[in-house]
């Protein structure tokens, strides 16, 4: 159990007591503080570095190739605390060059940025590794339906993000080679 | 006097309306370019920059200059005069309309009206005539400015009532308690400097503003010779003006706004002005008072030519110290914290009253020491 | 099915604690019956034993018997020694015998599991993000329960055809399939068309269809059901809901009268999809594809869904005073539906009496497969005759309403929802009277109707049904009704209300039952809608014996004839 | 070798490389062929079943159990017919006896067949042959079509009431066609997807879900000498519990590889592989030896085993002193089963001698038992990884958890002889399998024998 230790208080001096040394030695301060430089950023004009953590707007992002990766496994919308992301899934069909292996991708996608809560769960919850909270930090609009994300917006501001996250070439490469009976 | 003017009564008054308005407009300028000097100031004392982006149209793009005012952000006040104009005008359900409505004029009508007695400097005529200017150069100015700036707390303390809020309501209580323990100690802190200037015999009146300032022309500055004076009146003048320290009927930490928690636009905008005119025009007394008025440096004899340059010279003399005063009210405003309600309560009545009283009984009995060998030596 | 239907209890040791399970049930079955799951994949409880999955791997043991004098061995503590089998046994293939110790939580057991769903895993395509089955998927939860949690296998994956098409309803995706078989052995038992199988073999083997076959019996999607991963999907809802979205209710088909229990799952307002609900009396884990798509009349281009009067739309309430002053002070006919709940049926009986209208009622018929699509497609045909609508069975056709119309009995109409010209009424007959339409769904009698009340379909309201077993079910509401409707037998009730003076009919289920279960002599005594949710109640069908019920014999219905011959 | 070596005794091997003996039948009539039959037609069915089980003789297949007591097993009650079916899917990788006596004396395997049959009281029995033995399909519908001629099979048997055809089926080319019950599901027409047992026991439910007797063709043989000089004489031969002799087939890498028929337990591996097979190529040392086919586990050249037999007598062996019968590999931790001995010598790479062998199990699995179906596969992957230069040290350990994992756990036999193979070797040449690891060049040297 703590232990309490009750300290004496030193007594203080007159001057000490007229409190005006230290409201002199308080002014000094603030007016040394005046000559001090600046840390004010000048905001629309000068942007701060954003840490690499950072949670902004969340986006979606293509792979390497230029493919969506999203595949609309809907975790991020069962996820999404105050139920801002909204998904109806589509199917990839068959014939499509670039996307072969691919078999379900979001045909809507949308983020309603007024209930967004910027939590970062859905990046979080995605295993495709589709969506994250990028380096976005200021949306504005003057309705509210624009500020509704839709899947445009959310790949446009996205973009591509260079990791090493090949799954359809990984699947491609496997069909191709076969099966070694 | 004023031989070279055309005479008349009319024109006397229209003169003096004349120069009212200068001086209304020469306060509230001061007002206004008091808030940026606070905005700027604690921005500085912070590490910021201040307001650096209003500009005029055009301003800007005069050369080096442009960019100076931008940069010092010398058109802020009249930005943030518009934005209380064209605020949105929202007045309460429940308040007392009148009252409501009447609440800032009262607190700025008193310190506008301080400013009629408050003498500036000496007009040196070309027959070798000095007279102090001033609208109104009283013989008991003083007791006019304490008469009337006490006015000012009827404004709060109303605004407080007729706001039917418990925030204002408690400001207003705190802002009346406030300025009558503070009264005490400062009528009593300027009653030495009475004494001393008006010495025995002498047929000048020693409530007269600018008979204490030119007191100290040439010789010692009041603050010099009655520094326990000056100090009270520094803090009374604080407490008096609301200034941290001393803001408890704002003291937005606990009571929202405190006494104009209600109010908005442009009536806010009144309150706001008044709390930096009643800076401006204590400011100002103190000068007169302590610090010598327009004249020059203690004991040192005026250096500027006694002539209509003289006077602009003294006159802004007189400014500068009222800047640098306005200054430091800022200065400690960014400094000190906030006293809690019961400690500026206890500061007023058991430190500077005692004290004051004191100091007067010093005095008095210095005073007629030297009175009495003055008497035998006549 | 291996296990013999045998109801007799025997003791057993389960984990170390003797309990009771009936005689002869396998492990897996032994063992839930006292809470201890044990996971399986390949096991269905409808299906025969194939035991490949090796998924129900439990320990099993016998308490020892000295060989020459059959005194049992005991141990040094004196209980009875017991000698467990060295390998762990399957519990699918594992029937209880008396005495029989057997141990499903075991470190030997836990390990098993262990291993088979590594193995499982190895080859399983990481798919969970798009497969349909995730949610409700045994492979998932059991690699939850017993995976390792990380994989050792660094080899590259086995590759199979993805999104086969095996029939018109059903796409099967090889990669996901763990060749449990159990499609394979549903198709040759239960669907009786054996169409698929596996071809190649080890780790390469593939569920196909046989060449030149598919999978498209009504019976198809069934396999989509009892696929524990997701290989084989649903053509209609696959990518079309994440399943943890959905919403559950229990309902019943309304098909046919076989009446398969069924869930209706929906998000948000919107069926998704219909799935069967286990029921050993009626359906087993079984209901026909047909029966599946019937969610999509919700949202039919033809529902009805506004009130309206000669053409022109209405609130409900005035459409209902309308309905009144059209049939009032007339000889009112009533066509009654099979299509109706059995409470709708019981408010169309109380109108009748109340306004001495006379009752026409048709069934539909069709082909009986004898399974689970029986002959009467309508659902509730043995409703009306509890309900006292009819004393006989309806035949497919109203010419005597035809007849009625013509010769002026018949001055005004209200039919629930059937299709008169379809049922042999003259055109011309029914332009004679006014007409009042309740109904889902637009029609040619709707068509020519004054006064169109809107009804909702058997998603959006509650009650219950009789099916051809005379088996009492309910359904719930699944989706809200659209805005402005109400429930068939308000209106019913609202019409009753104005009809007659005196009384007040009741207008919610329990005040129905309160009356339907009231009437001495009826087979509906002493039940009551919270009776029935809780599951199926048998009814006395001896008073409805000697009608000729169209029938043939199904999957758990023998017609009355049969039992009597 | 201080013991000096016995000599063959072939008995059933006969006259398989006799000049002047063919596969016809009048090379059979000659040496007193069908003789036995007609001494058996002679006695009741129960007494040929007695003598059979007197004599003890194990199933020659690869289990070794007792092939009387498989006969009492059978369900007489049910009123099914009965079926005798001869398993001649000799697949086992390193055993080729079936087919010598298939191809060299079929006459031989009829006769015990039909011995068989009357035993049991099948009327139809089946030659269940694999598939890759086209010619041995075709030796066999000739000879059987020249002993229904000669009335030693088909109707009315030597003029007796009895009945019993005789038919041969090519099997469908697969290894899991060898396990009883697979071999009946393909029998029946289907995948040979072994049964669950139980309840599929094929004396009770085989095939046609009647009782079914299943034998190997060298277990058949045997009935016909073992009727011949009676069940006692016959148990004479070899040890007690051992009786008959066996055929070994060696292979690998010893001067003589071929068939060699002793009387059980007369001689030791050591005898065999040094004497009888002319011992190793010059320069060369004993590395390994798989006892009983490849699904065997493999015993180390330099291991000791010891223990204590079932009869109690305590023994302490090298690889050179188990002797060759029924149990004494079995007693050395591995099996004799179906007789195939493979010898490999110190030029073997024991982690490509194992890829093999996993590659032919993985091949060869079913796919209908979770376990071996993907166990067998991983476990081929891995070692093919091994030898193309991607070995990891814990690939050893793994190997062996797969394995483990396969064990015991799968509704055939098939599991263990998969997982078997990779146990033993991982753990008896541990140090290969780290030394692949740690030292083998990346890639495999192209010209190395090639994987299968």
């Amino acid at each position: 159990m703590a232990k309490t230790v009750v300290l004496e208080r030193k007594p203080l001096s007159f001057s000490e007591r007229t409190y005006l040394p230290q409201i002199a030695t308080g002014l000094k301060t603030t007016f040394s503080n005046m000559f001090k430089p600046k840390v004010t950023l000048q905001y629309p004009e000068e942007k701060p570095v954003i840490p690499n953590n950072y949670r902004g707007v969340p986006t979606l992002v293509k792979d390497p190739n230029g493919r969506e990766k999203c595949v609309s496994c809907q975790l991020c919308e069962f996820v999404c605390p105050p139920k801002a992301i909204r998904i109806t899934p589509g199917s990839v069909p068959e014939d499509q060059d670039d996307r072969e292996h691919v078999e379900k991708a979001p045909q809507e996608f949308e983020i309603n940025m007024l209930r967004c809560i910027y939590c970062g769960y859905c990046q979080e919850v995605c295993p495709e590794e589709a969506i994250f909270l990028q380096d976005e930090y200021s949306s504005s609009g003057f309705t509210r339906e624009e500020m509704i994300n839709n899947k445009e917006k959310l790949y446009e501001l996205g973009g591509t993000i260079p990791d090493r996250h090949y799954k359809w070439d990984k699947k491609k490469e496997a069909e191709t080679d076969g099966n070694t009976h | 006097m004023m031989e070279w003017m055309p005479q008349g009564l009319w024109f006397e008054v229209c003169l003096k309306v004349f120069f009212a308005f200068m001086m209304v407009g020469a306060v509230m300028t001061m007002a206004g370019y008091s808030v940026l000097a606070e905005r700027k100031v604690s921005a500085w004392m912070q590490g910021r920059v201040g307001p650096n982006r209003t500009v005029l149209p055009f301003v800007e793009y005069i050369p080096i200059f442009g960019p100076l005012l931008k940069k010092l952000g010398m058109f802020q006040p009249l930005a943030d005069g518009l934005k209380f104009l064209f605020k949105e005008e929202i007045v309460p359900g429940h308040v007392n309309k009148f009252y409501y409505y009447l609440a800032p004029l009262i607190a700025l009508v008193p310190a506008l009206t301080t400013m009629t007695v408050l003498p500036f400097g000496q007009m040196y005529w070309n027959d070798g005539t000095v007279s102090t200017l001033a609208l109104a150069d009283l013989e008991v100015g003083i007791l006019f400015v304490f008469a009337v700036s006490s006015l000012g707390v009827y404004g709060i303390a109303l605004a407080g009532w007729s706001s039917n809020s418990k925030y204002s309501f408690l400001g207003g209580i705190r802002s009346s308690a406030q300025m009558i323990s503070y009264e005490l100690a400062m009528g009593l802190s300027l009653l030495p400097v009475f004494l001393w200037v008006c010495a025995p015999g002498s047929s000048e009146s020693g409530l007269s503003l600018s008979a204490i300032a030119n007191s100290q022309s040439g010789g010692a500055w009041l603050f010099l010779v009655q520094p326990l004076s000056a100090l009270i009146f520094l803090i009374a003048l604080f407490a008096e003006t609301n200034r941290l320290p001393f803001d408890m009927p704002e003291s937005e930490t606990d009571l929202v706004g405190g006494f104009h928690t209600e109010y908005g636009s442009f009536k806010f905008g009144i309150f706001f002005v008044a709390e930096y005119a009643h800076i401006v025009i204590g400011s100002a007394i103190f000068t007169v008072i302590f610090l010598g008025g327009w004249h020059f440096l203690p004991f040192i004899e005026d250096p500027w030519p006694a002539n209509w340059i003289g006077s602009l010279l003294g006159v802004g003399w007189f400014l500068a110290k009222t800047i640098f005063l306005i200054f430091f009210f800022i200065w400690v405003r960014w400094t000190l914290p906030r006293f809690r309600y019961d400690q500026v309560m206890h500061l007023g009545w058991s430190k500077l009253l005692p004290l004051a009283l004191v100091n007067l009984i010093v005095y008095l009995l210095i005073v007629t020491v030297i009175d009495q060998n003055a008497a035998a030596n006549l | 099915m291996i296990a013999p239907d045998n109801k007799e209890m025997v003791n057993i040791t389960l984990n170390g604690i003797e309990v009771e399970v009936p005689n002869g049930i396998n492990a897996v079955e032994a063992a839930a019956l006292h809470g201890k799951e044990v996971p399986h994949y390949c096991y269905h409880p409808k299906l025969s034993v194939a035991g490949n999955c090796r998924m129900c791997l439990v320990e099993m043991g016998t308490p020892m018997r000295d060989r020459a004098s059959g005194e049992p061995i005991l141990d040094e503590d004196g209980t009875p020694k017991i000698g467990w089998v060295p390998k762990p046994v399957i519990g699918c293939a594992t029937n209880i015998t008396p005495g029989m110790h057997l141990r499903t939580e075991s470190d030997l057991v836990n390990e098993c599991r262990e291993g088979i769903m590594e193995f499982l895993l190895v080859n399983h395509p990481l798919d969970c993000p798009i497969c349909d089955q995730a949610g409700e998927c045994r492979l998932q939860e059991f690699a939850t329960d017993y995976g390792r949690g990380y994989s050792r296998y660094v080899e590259r994956k086995n590759v199979k055809p993805k999104r086969t098409r095996l029939g018109p309803r059903v796409t099967l995706d090889d990669e996901r399939c763990i060749l449990c078989s159990r499609c394979i052995r549903f198709s040759q038992e239960v669907a009786k068309d054996d169409v698929l199988g596996f071809v190649d073999r080890g780790s390469f083997s593939t569920l196909t269809c046989f060449p030149g076959k598919e999978l498209a019996n009504n019976y198809s999607l069934n396999t989509v059901d009892i696929c524990p991963v997701g290989a084989l999907t649903s053509t209609d809802f696959r990518f079309k809901m994440r399943v943890w979205f959905l919403k559950e209710s229990k309902s019943v088909c309304t098909e046919s009268s076989a009446g398969c229990n069924t869930l209706v799952s929906s998000r948000e307002g919107t069926i998704q999809r219909i799935t069967p609900r286990r029921n050993d009396q009626v359906n087993d884990t079984w209901m026909t594809d047909s029966g599946r798509e019937l969610y999509k009349l919700v949202k039919a281009k033809s529902r009805i869904r506004r009130p309206s009067f000669q053409g022109s739309d209405l609130p409900l309430d005035d459409a209902i005073s309308q309905a009144f002053e059209a049939l009032k002070n007339k000889k009112i006919g009533v066509v009654a539906s099979c299509h109706s709940s059995l409470e709708e049926q019981f408010l169309i009986k109380r109108l009748v009496e109340e306004t001495g209208a006379k009752v026409f009622i048709r069934g539909h018929f069709g082909e009986d497969d004898g399974i689970l699509l029986s002959a009467d497609r309508t659902p509730n045909l043995r409703g009306a005759l509890v309900a006292g609508l009819t004393n006989h069975y309806p035949s497919d056709h109203l010419n005597d309403l035809n007849e009625s119309l013509a010769d002026g009995h018949v001055e005004a109409l209200l039919v629930i929802g059937e299709d008169l010209k379809d049922s042999g009424v003259n055109e011309d007959n029914l332009r004679k009277v006014p007409l009042v339409f309740l109904g889902t769904h637009q029609n040619s009698t709707s068509d020519c109707a004054e006064v169109v009340l809107p009804g909702l379909t058997v998603f959006e309201k509650s009650g219950s049904l009789i099916n051809r077993s005379f088996f009492l079910q309910s359904f719930d509401q699944a989706i809200p009704c659209p805005a402005g409707l109400m429930t068939d037998f308000k209106i019913l009730a609202r019409l009753i209300d104005l009809f007659s003076e005196d009384s007040i009919a009741p207008s919610e289920l329990d005040q129905i039952w309160e009356a339907l279960s009231s009437s001495e002599n009826s087979v509906l005594k002493g039940i009551t809608f919270l009776k029935i949710k809780k599951g199926a109640i048998q009814l006395d069908e001896s008073k409805w014996e000697h009608l000729s019920f169209v029938e043939k014999e199904a999957l758990h219905y023998l017609p009355t004839g049969v039992i009597a011959s | 070798m201080s013991v000096s070596t016995p000599k063959e005794r072939r008995i059933i091997l006969k006259h398989a490389d006799d000049p002047n003996y063919s596969n016809r039948i009048g090379c059979y009539l000659r040496e007193g062929g069908y003789e036995n039959l007609k001494k058996a037609f002679s006695m009741q069915p129960g007494e040929v079943g007695e003598e059979v089980l007197k004599s003890g003789v194990r199933g020659r297949g690869g289990a070794g159990f007792p092939a009387g007591m498989k006969w009492k097993f059978l369900d007489r009650k049910s009123g099914k017919p009965i079926y005798l079916i001869c398993n001649a899917d000799e697949s086992e990788p390193g055993t080729f006896k079936d087919r010598q006596i298939m191809y060299k004396d079929p006459h031989q395997l009829i006769e015990g067949m039909m011995i068989t049959a009357f035993a049991i009281g099948a009327k139809q029995a089946f030659i269940y042959i694999r598939a890759e033995f086209h010619e041995g399909a075709r030796i066999l519908e000739r000879a059987i079509s020249e002993a229904k001629k000669a009335g030693f099979c088909g109707n009315n048997i030597l003029d007796s009431e009895y009945s019993c055809d005789l038919v041969v089926h090519r099997g469908a080319g697969a290894y899991i066609c060898g396990e009883e019950t697979g071999l009946i599901e393909s029998l029946e027409g289907k995948r040979p997807n072994p049964r669950i047992k139980p309840p599929y026991f094929p004396a009770v439910l085989g095939l046609y879900q009647c009782p079914t007797i299943v034998n190997n063709v060298e277990t058949l043989c045997n009935v016909r000498h073992i009727i011949g000089m009676g069940g006692e004489e016959f148990s004479k031969i070899g040890k007690p519990n051992n009786t008959g002799t066996r055929i070994w087939c060696v292979s690998g890498q010893v001067m003589k590889p071929g068939y060699y028929e002793f009387e059980c337990g007369s001689l030791t591996l050591g005898q065999l592989i040094f004497d009888v097979c002319g011992g190793l190529r010059p320069g060369r040392s004993l590395k390994a030896v798989i006892p009983g086919g490849s699904s065997a586990k493999v015993l180390r050249a330099d291991e000791r085993f010891s223990g204590t037999l079932k009869d109690g007598t305590e023994f302490d062996w090298g690889l050179e002193d188990i002797p060759l019968d029924f149990d004494g590999p079995m007693a050395a931790g591995s099996m004799s089963g179906s007789g195939g001995i493979i010898v490999m010598d110190d030029t073997v790479d024991i982690v490509e001698a194992m890829a093999n062998v996993n590659a032919f199990y993985a091949h060869e699995s079913c796919g209908q038992c979770t376990p071996c179906r993907e166990g067998s596969l991983w476990m081929r992957k891995i070692s093919q990884r091994m030898c193309s230069g991607g070995a990891r040290e814990e690939d050893a350990d793994l190997l062996l958890s797969v394995a483990k994992q396969i064990e015991g756990r799968t509704i055939c036999a098939f599991g263990e002889a998969a997982a078997w193979p990779t146990q033993s070797f991982v753990t008896k040449f541990k140090e290969d399998f780290i030394r692949k690891a740690t030292d083998s060049p990346k890639e495999r040297d192209p010209k190395s024998l090639q994987l299968i």
